[in-house]
């Protein structure tokens, strides 16, 4: 099943001497860890500040564009704006307050993933906890079937439904809705997906009620 | 053994031994990625820089590398060089990084690469190498752009994002799942080996009953089953 | 600067580990194999016919590599191909009489008649376990080709009288047709034996000649004349001794009143004019 | 599971109702018997005689050629005119001695002292079996005398006497049960005695209740015989199935019958041993069933060993316009005829002339799997998969399968809706695989 | 190689008729796969008609398409004269029977097409596939037109309007059905948690595809075909068997969440693919033990894909699954030959 | 659902490495010829996955934490090096095992679906429990499929299939088929 075909019949090599064998690959790994590490010098700061790019975005969005926003840690069950010196920042995990031009915090940005209908589903959305409610939702990243599960991406007009909606959220086979706010439309012919999204969502939100109640406090 | 022109070095890969169509190696990419021909296009570049510089290293350092180690060898080369291309595509494009996700850092493994260190290289000039690698990844990215072509046409009614089937157009979405990536290649496969039936025939197994019981007068009914 | 050595550190101690590693495991564990065989193998035709008379193609790249064989053996191997071998080899390609398949019986079907109508699966074989076929002549052909099936040269059509025609330059002389055949009809011999009896058939007189007019009916006048103790008339049948095929001469055909005995120089039916494999 | 029957198998209409009822009358001399060398399993018999010999009704006419062989004896009177080919029942050729019968001989035989059964050994008894030319009669033509002396290191316990006649049409052993069950018990008798064995069953498929009836009737009291009544299924005959029903036993397979304790012998064959012993006469004749649509009076008939085929249709009226196919022996495993000129053996049961309409070759279609064939077979191999191998000619993997243990009933080909001719497959494939490999793959 | 003897002179015997030679057995038992094949396609007549009348002419047209497709392709690739033998109508119809009403019908055409074009004819034709055909094109439109296939029109209108729009243009999308989609009884089940009554399952006035509908009708028609041994009724037993013992015991543990056995049984597409899909001789195993066996895996991933899987049906993905396991269970369940100690398997 | 047993499920039917991820089809192709073979690939798979779980889980532990770029690199040479050792040893312990499953391990250095759950199981951040029972699941998911690729293909071999489906065509239908059957797990015990 392998492609070696053709080619000469492999020369009968005497065996190599040890010292050759450890030195060749010590050698060449070594030169291997300086190409790579040069490239990596170069290419590191881009890929970050891509990634800060869109998580930024999508805090922008969920937040309905809020003036200003702070990142915070969540480290040993409570909300740092500075976490201790020599904790990698990029490894806790991190939630973001948005705050409006006057200065009074919008509400907070929370990330969740969990299983949707073919793998995880991650989804950024906006909270606040003084009105429990949802103020705006987007899904990061997803492999849920094209053309079914990924109208959670698509269809605007579904996704639009989040903003403002209460916590925690009621999902609604379209057409039975009555009005409530704490309803939200299932999508047909995507009800699982649409489902697991307003479950991510309420899920992250009762996870975090606490911490976000000491931190309101501590405001 | 007779000796292959630089002409036969370089065309052979693209279609008489196509790595993927002809010798069935390197599948995953050619499955996996293939669902969009943005995708398809950037894992056939992609790839086919590893392999021609793998290869243009390889056939250098040939003399020097012990053949006990070659394997290990020859992977460090090739893991060297997909690092870096997917540090510099997740820095340049990002989004086609991310869609094409973990298969970039599989194409160490995809084995039309180590394949051809293994069968030519690692056997023959820097030249002749590099040729041969410009074939097979030619090769390759004929492949490629034929799956995601036909996925993405079909699967999406586009081609790179461009509407081309009509508005109104209902796309297979199977084309862009897995089992339309195996599909694909199948039908693709067929296509191939109707073109050669044509030329070549191959020698059949005996089937008794498929060459229709004798008749000795026309009366006697034929066998009707299987008869081609 | 830190981050590039421990980088260049990490991957060189890796590498370093491993050297030492495979080298020690190299050194201790290798298990060694001719590669050439492998090489010799791919050059091979890779019919696996046996002609050669090893089992299957790899068998005789061994031989070949061991040097115990000439590359020549290898009788399906086009000249060129063989002086592929040899050359790789470094060794002679040698050289091989040319041998073919030859068919005992010429009752084609306009001249052997049948007399009941076998009808099921299209094959000698079951034909002839059949209630023998229902050809008259029970030791003739019954035509339905299973040497020609067998035949993995192609060497072998069926003519529209339903005999198997050799095509002398394809055949390799594998037996193939030999062991397929349910009436045991082919034998394998040289080409330039050009003497023969073209029936099995051991009825004699009319009984033979009433069921086919090809037959050998035992007169026993190409004993008379051919050279002495070239033909011998062995229960209602004349039989060659191919020992003495050096004397071999036209005269002992001449007298023959069916055609039975026959000079054959190259092919020995007609070229096939309709039916053949298709 | 039944006590008298087995599992699997098949039901082809019987057709037995042709002749079932129609008594055994004996056929008068043709003007020539042909008496192959070739009759029965084993070694072909060595001539005696030369052309313009004169032999009597029961001569000697060829010497058994050692001890898997018969000898084999005029059955006729009159001149040999030579020792020629002719065509066998089963499509080849075969010597033959042929004797031109003796127009108004009264074809008494020679005076011969009949042999005194009770004074013999068992071996001795087996052995003026042998001298009388005795073979099965079931089909199989195995020579009697081997069956009736066991190697030495078995034991046989039970003697089954096979009036099964599983196959449609034939009414020979039928007609054998009803108008002569003391011959069958007599000629069980000398079995037993020669075997040793206490018990004797002799099974009878229940389709023949008179057959049963006369039997049960005739029982010697000193005897140990039962007669069992099978259940009505083919192939309740074929020895290991009838074994398995009448002792519950399977003989393993590759094994023959001692190895459970068991000696299978045709109805018929018990008869003629017992004639043997009765009138002194040899094997030279026996009943055959002339049967079908194809034929214008079907009977059965006591027929000369050695009267060619053309000879009896004509006694019985000839064929009709209809006949298309003849057969020897039963429709489901009988062997088919191209020739008028052959003789009948002793192993002929019956001749069974079809039609068109039963014999046309349907189309044959491709195996949809339906697995008939599989709930069909006695022995419980898996035909679809076998004929699929086949068909590829990958007849060592169909070994895995065991085609060894099949034994070419038909059951198979008689169920398969896609008409495939599996057991004509699997005969051709045993002998693929008996001929002399070449080479490899 | 089809040159064969042709008599040269006359017989020998001037006085006999030519005589035939064929191999033994000169019998043969009446049943033909034709006769087989033809038979089921005229069962399946009344479950057609029934669609029909619960979901009108649209009905008809799905149907009608998926046959011709099935039928087109049969007679360009398949081998010759094989739309004779009538399997392919059998496939043709029973796709037609487990699509919605509502779709386009040039979808259902290229399902008939896929089904024998994949399902069959590159496997070699008749007999040689190892899915089944019907169930490979509706599996293949179920993933080409999700949406499409998953929008249910709702029973009741006249005979002669539209379920959706039949008439889209070949390879366009149709307009938004302007009729009333209902869920079906499973869909209502999973994403609702509401049942249907038994009684409506049974007539089959619910929602669902066409033939999916009504299961005493099916039932019926399958009970003719056991009666004649066309089909094993060991595999619809112990599908039903299966599927009513697992779903009966979830349901003792909690009513609640699971639906009860007799819903279980006789809503969705399980009556039909139990009776006519699962049955299908090709495709399932030819031992009695591998039967019982195929019936009993076909119900254990009904119940799990119905009621923890995403989907709100799961017998079609079940006999596909099923059927791939086909080979190996026809392995394990070689019977032991007579004679032999124990089974060997090859 | 339990955690552990989810990632077990999910990697062996619902993301099945091959029919849904797309990973190690060159051996998926080559070596489902027949079911014995097939078996035996499963396994050396299986024990490969677990080896590459095991020593990933390490380098990412221990060697790595300071330089994810070279986890890529790292990987690969420490798979391939230790593969290659455990093939020689075994050919040098026991010739019939390495006839057994030996012969096919460097096929499946070659194979992504090693490299690639070394990867997931990274990105995932999956621990030493999780990252084995992924490696079992992955695994035996290989070995189903090859294994149900394998009795099909015998089956296949059995019957006429066209000219044009001999060889590749016809086992890549087959594979696409699969692959739709697997669809129906889609989901299963997400919701
Ligand atoms: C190929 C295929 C892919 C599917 N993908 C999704 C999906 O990504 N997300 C989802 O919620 N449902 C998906 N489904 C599930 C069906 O659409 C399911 O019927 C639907 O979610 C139920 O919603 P409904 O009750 O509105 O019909 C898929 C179904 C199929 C056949
Ligand atoms: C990343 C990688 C890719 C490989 N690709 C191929 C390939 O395409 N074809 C092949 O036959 N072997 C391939 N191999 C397997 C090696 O070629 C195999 O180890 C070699 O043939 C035997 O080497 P050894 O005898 O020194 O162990 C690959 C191995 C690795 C590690
Ligand atoms: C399929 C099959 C069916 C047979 N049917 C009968 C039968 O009906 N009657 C019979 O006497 N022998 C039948 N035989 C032959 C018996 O197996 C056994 O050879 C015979 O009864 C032994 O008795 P014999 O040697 O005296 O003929 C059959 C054999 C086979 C293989
Ligand atoms: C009882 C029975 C059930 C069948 N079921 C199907 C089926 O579900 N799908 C199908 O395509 N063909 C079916 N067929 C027809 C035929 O078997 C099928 O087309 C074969 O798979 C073609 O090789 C059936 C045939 C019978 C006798
Ligand atoms: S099969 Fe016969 S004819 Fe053909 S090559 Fe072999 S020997 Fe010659
Ligand atoms: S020579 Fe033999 S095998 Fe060939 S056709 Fe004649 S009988 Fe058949
Ligand atoms: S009976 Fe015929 S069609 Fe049915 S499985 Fe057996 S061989 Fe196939
Ligand atoms: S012929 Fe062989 S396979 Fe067929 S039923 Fe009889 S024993 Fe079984
Ligand atoms: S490319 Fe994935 S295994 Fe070959």
């Amino acid at each position: 099943m392998s492609g070696m075909h053709g080619g000469p019949a492999p020369e009968v090599k005497p065996a190599a001497p040890a010292s050759r064998l450890v030195s060749t690959l010590a050698v060449a790994g070594a030169i291997a860890g300086l190409l790579i590490v040069t490239v990596h010098q170069w290419a590191e700061p881009r890929i970050l500040s891509h990634q800060a790019r869109v998580i930024a975005a999508a805090v922008d969005e969920v937040l309905q564009g809020p003036a200003r926003t702070t990142t915070l840690y969540v480290h040993d069950g409570a909300l740092v704006a500075t976490p201790p010196a020599g904790l990698d920042t990029l490894k806790l995990e991190r939630i973001w307050a948005g705050y409006d031009d006057t200065g009074r915090m919008i509400g907070y940005a929370l990330m969740a993933g969990e299983p949707g209908f073919q793998d995880v589903i991650n989804v950024m959305f906006g909270y606040d906890p003084a009105t429990e409610s949802v103020l705006g939702m987007r899904v990061l990243d997803n492999k849920e079937t094209p053309g079914l599960g990924d109208r959670i991406v698509k269809d605007t007009a579904w996704v639009a439904l989040f903003e403002g909606a209460g916590a925690p959220l009621v999902p609604t086979k379209p057409g039975n809705a009555t009005g409530d706010a704490h309803e939200v439309e299932t999508i047909t012919g995507a009800t699982i997906s649409s489902r697991a999204v307003i479950g991510i969502i309420n899920n992250r939100i009762e996870r975090m009620r606490p911490l976000l109640e000491r931190a309101g406090g501590m405001q | 053994m007779r000796a292959t022109t630089p002409q036969q070095d370089l065309l052979r890969g693209v279609w008489r031994e196509n790595p993927v169509l002809v010798q069935m190696l390197g599948l995953c990419p050619a499955l996996a990625v293939t669902n969009s021909l943005a995708n398809g296009i950037a894992m056939g570049l992609a790839t086919f820089f590893v392999l021609l510089g793998s290869s243009i290293l390889v056939s250098s350092l040939r003399k020097l590398i012990p053949g006990e180690v070659r394997i290990t060898a020859y992977i460090l080369i090739i893991a060297t060089f997909v690092t870096i291309v997917d540090l510099l595509l997740a820095s340049i494009v990002p989004d086609i990084h991310k869609a094409l996700g973990a298969f970039i850092a599989l194409i160490v493994v995809n084995c039309i690469i180590l394949g051809r260190q293994e069968a030519f290289s690692s056997r023959n000039s820097v030249a002749r190498s590099a040729l041969d690698a410009m074939g097979t990844g030619a090769g390759f990215m004929v492949a490629l752009l034929l799956m995601s072509g036909i996925r993405e046409l079909l699967g999406n009614g586009t081609l790179l994002g461009v509407t081309v089937m009509g508005p109104r157009f209902e796309p297979w979405i199977i084309m862009i799942l897995p089992p339309g990536g195996f599909f694909t290649l199948g039908i693709l496969l067929l296509v191939l080996s109707w073109r050669t039936q044509r030329t070549v025939r191959r020698p059949q197994p005996r089937r008794w009953l498929h060459q229709a019981a004798v008749q000795t007068t026309p009366t006697t009914p034929v066998g009707v089953g299987g008869e081609r | 600067m830190t981050l590039i050595l421990s980088a260049v550190a990490i991957l060189g101690g890796i590498g370093l580990a491993f050297g030492v590693i495979i080298a020690v495991a190299q050194r201790r564990l290798r298990v060694w194999e001719d590669p050439r065989i492998d090489a010799v193998n791919e050059l091979l035709p890779g019919a696996n016919c046996g002609a050669c008379g090893y089992a299957g193609c790899r068998a005789f790249a061994e031989a070949t590599v061991q040097g115990v064989v000439t590359p020549a053996q290898c009788t399906v191997m086009s000249p060129d191909m063989r002086d592929d071998v040899a050359s790789y080899l470094g060794v002679d390609a040698g050289t091989a009489v040319k041998r073919v398949a030859r068919l005992l019986c010429a009752g084609g079907r306009d001249v052997a008649p049948y007399k009941a109508e076998y009808v099921g699966i299209s094959s000698c074989a079951a034909a002839v376990a059949v209630g023998g076929g229902g050809k008259g002549c029970a030791w003739g052909c019954v035509g339905h080709g299973d040497c020609a099936v067998a035949c993995t040269f192609d060497a072998i059509a069926m003519n529209e009288q339903n005999l198997p025609v050799v095509d002398i330059d394809r055949c390799t002389a594998c037996n193939d047709c030999v062991v397929a055949c349910p009436l045991g009809l082919f034998t394998i011999m040289p080409v330039d034996h050009h003497l023969i009896v073209q029936c099995r058939s051991l009825l004699s007189g009319d009984a033979a000649t009433r069921v086919c007019s090809v037959a050998c009916n035992a007169c026993a006048r190409c004993v008379q004349d051919a050279a002495e103790g070239l033909i011998a008339m062995r229960s209602g049948l004349a039989v060659i001794d191919y020992e003495r095929i050096r004397l071999e001469d036209q005269r002992a055909i001449e007298r023959c009143p069916t055609g039975a005995i026959t000079w054959v120089d190259g092919a020995q039916f007609q070229v096939l004019t309709a039916g053949g494999v298709n | 599971m039944s006590s008298n029957g087995f599992r699997h198998g098949v039901h082809p209409p019987e057709r037995k109702e042709l002749t079932a009822a129609v008594p055994v009358r004996r056929m008068p001399f043709p003007e020539q018997v042909v008496l192959p060398l070739r009759q029965h399993a084993g070694k072909p018999a060595v001539p005696l005689v030369q052309r313009g010999d004169r032999v009597e009704r029961g001569d000697k006419v060829a010497a058994a050629d050692g001890y898997m062989s018969v000898p084999m004896h005029a059955s006729a009177a009159g001149i040999v005119t030579g020792i020629d080919w002719v065509p066998h029942p089963d499509g080849s050729m075969v010597e033959a001695v042929h004797i031109a019968v003796e127009r108004h001989s009264a074809q008494l035989p020679r005076p011969r002292l009949v042999p005194e059964w009770e004074s013999l050994a068992g071996d001795d008894v087996a052995r003026a079996v042998q001298e009388a030319g005795v073979v099965g009669l079931g089909g199989a033509a195995f020579p009697a005398h081997v069956k009736m002396a066991p190697p030495k290191d078995t034991t046989v316990e039970i003697l089954i006497v096979n009036g099964a006649e599983c196959e449609p049409y034939l009414t020979a052993d039928h007609r054998v049960m009803v108008e002569y069950p003391e011959r069958v018990h007599f000629g069980t008798r000398i079995m037993m005695r020669a075997l040793g064995v206490g018990r004797a069953v002799i099974g009878v498929e229940s389709n023949k209740p008179d057959a049963v009836e006369a039997l049960r009737a005739t029982i010697p009291s000193d005897l140990d015989i039962s007669v069992e009544s099978l259940t009505v299924k083919y192939p309740q005959g074929a020895e290991k199935m009838l074994i398995h029903a009448i002792t519950g036993r399977e003989v393993p397979s590759g094994k023959l019958p001692v190895h459970v304790g068991a000696i299978v012998q045709n109805v018929g064959t018990v008869a003629a041993i017992a004639e043997v012993f009765e009138t002194g006469l040899p094997l030279i004749e026996r009943i055959v069933t002339v049967t079908g649509r194809g034929v214008n009076r079907p009977s059965n008939l006591i027929v000369p060993v050695g009267t060619r085929l053309r000879d009896v249709l004509d006694f019985c009226g000839g064929l009709n316009e209809s006949a298309a196919e003849i057969v020897f022996g039963g429709p489901m495993m009988g062997m088919v005829q191209a020739d008028l000129d052959t003789p009948l053996t002793k192993g002929t049961t019956g001749i069974v002339v079809l039609t068109h309409e039963e014999t046309s070759a349907r189309a044959t279609l491709p195996c949809i799997r339906c697995g008939r064939c599989v709930d069909a077979c006695p022995v419980f191999l898996m035909p679809q998969q076998l004929g699929a191998l086949a068909q590829l000619g990958r007849y060592e993997d169909m070994q895995q399968w065991n085609l060894a243990d099949c034994m070419l009933c038909g059951s198979c080909s008689y169920v398969c809706p896609s008409n495939i001719p599996l057991s004509q497959m699997f005969a051709l494939s045993k002998a693929a695989l008996r001929r002399p490999k070449a080479k490899v793959a | 190689m089809n040159t064969s003897p042709t008599p040269a002179t006359a017989p020998f015997h001037a006085d006999t008729p030519r005589l035939e030679l064929t191999a033994s057995p000169h019998v043969h038992a009446p049943d033909s796969t034709v006769r087989i094949m033809w038979t089921v396609v005229i069962s399946l007549l009344p479950i057609v008609a029934a669609s029909v009348f619960f979901f009108g002419i649209s009905a008809l047209l799905i149907i009608g398409a998926a046959v011709a497709g099935a039928l087109a392709t049969e007679r360009l690739t398949g081998p010759r004269n094989a739309v004779r033998d009538g399997s392919a109508v059998i496939t043709g119809l029973l796709l037609g029977l487990i699509l919605p009403a509502g779709m386009p019908i040039w979808m259902p055409f290229i399902g008939g097409a896929v089904a024998i074009g994949f399902g069959k004819v590159i496997f070699g034709g008749l007999g040689q596939n190892v899915f089944n055909p019907a169930l490979v094109g509706r599996a293949f439109l179920q993933a080409a037109f999700p949406a499409a296939i998953t929008t249910w029109p709702a029973m009741g209108g006249g005979l002669f309007d539209l379920r959706g729009d039949n008439f889209a243009l070949p390879l366009m999308s149709g307009n938004a059905p302007d009729v009333i989609t209902e869920a079906t009884p499973l869909g209502l089940m999973k994403f609702e948690g509401t049942g249907t009554d038994l009684m409506s399952l049974l007539v089959g006035n619910t929602g669902g595809s066409l033939g999916e509908t009504s299961a005493l009708l099916i039932l019926v028609c399958g009970a003719y075909l056991a009666w004649k041994r066309y089909l094993d009724w060991r595999v619809p037993v112990s599908i039903f068997a299966t599927v009513a013992l697992l779903s009966g015991v979830l349901w003792q543990i909690d009513s609640e969440r699971y639906a009860n056995p007799l819903f279980m049984l006789f809503s969705g597409g399980l009556v039909l693919g139990a009776v006519y899909m699962a049955t299908d001789m090709v495709t399932s195993p030819v031992t009695r033990a591998g039967a019982w066996i195929f019936g009993a895996g076909i119900g254990a991933l009904v119940v799990l894909i119905r009621t923890w899987g995403g989907l709100p049906e799961g017998v079609m993905y079940a006999i596909l699954l099923m059927n791939a396991l086909v080979p190996f269970i026809n392995r394990f369940t070689r019977p032991r030959v007579f004679g032999t100690p124990a089974r060997r398997n090859a | 659902m339990n955690d552990l047993l989810w990632i077990l499920i999910s990697a062996m039917v619902v993301n099945n490495f091959t029919l849904a991820l797309f990973l190690g089809l060159c051996p998926f192709m080559g070596v489902s010829a027949r079911v014995s073979t097939a078996l035996r690939m499963g396994a050396a798979n299986i024990f490969v996955l677990v080896l590459t779980s095991l020593a990933a889980w390490f380098l990412n532990r221990f060697v790595l934490p300071g330089a994810p770029y070279l986890r890529l690199i790292s990987f690969i040479v420490v798979i391939a090096s230790l593969v290659q050792i455990v093939e020689m040893t075994i050919r040098k312990v026991s010739p019939t095992l390495f006839r057994e499953l030996g012969i096919y391990l460097p096929l499946i250095t070659t194979n992504c679906a090693i490299l690639g759950l070394a990867i997931f199981q990274t990105n995932r951040g999956y621990g030493l429990a999780q990252g084995l029972f992924f490696a079992v699941g992955a695994g035996l998911g290989l070995t189903l499929a090859l294994v149900l690729m394998a009795s099909i293909r015998e089956q296949t071999e059995l019957s006429i299939v066209p000219d044009l489906a001999r060889g590749m065509g016809i086992v890549l239908i087959i594979a696409g088929t699969l692959s739709l059957a697997f669809m129906g797990f889609a989901g299963l015990f997400s919701s």
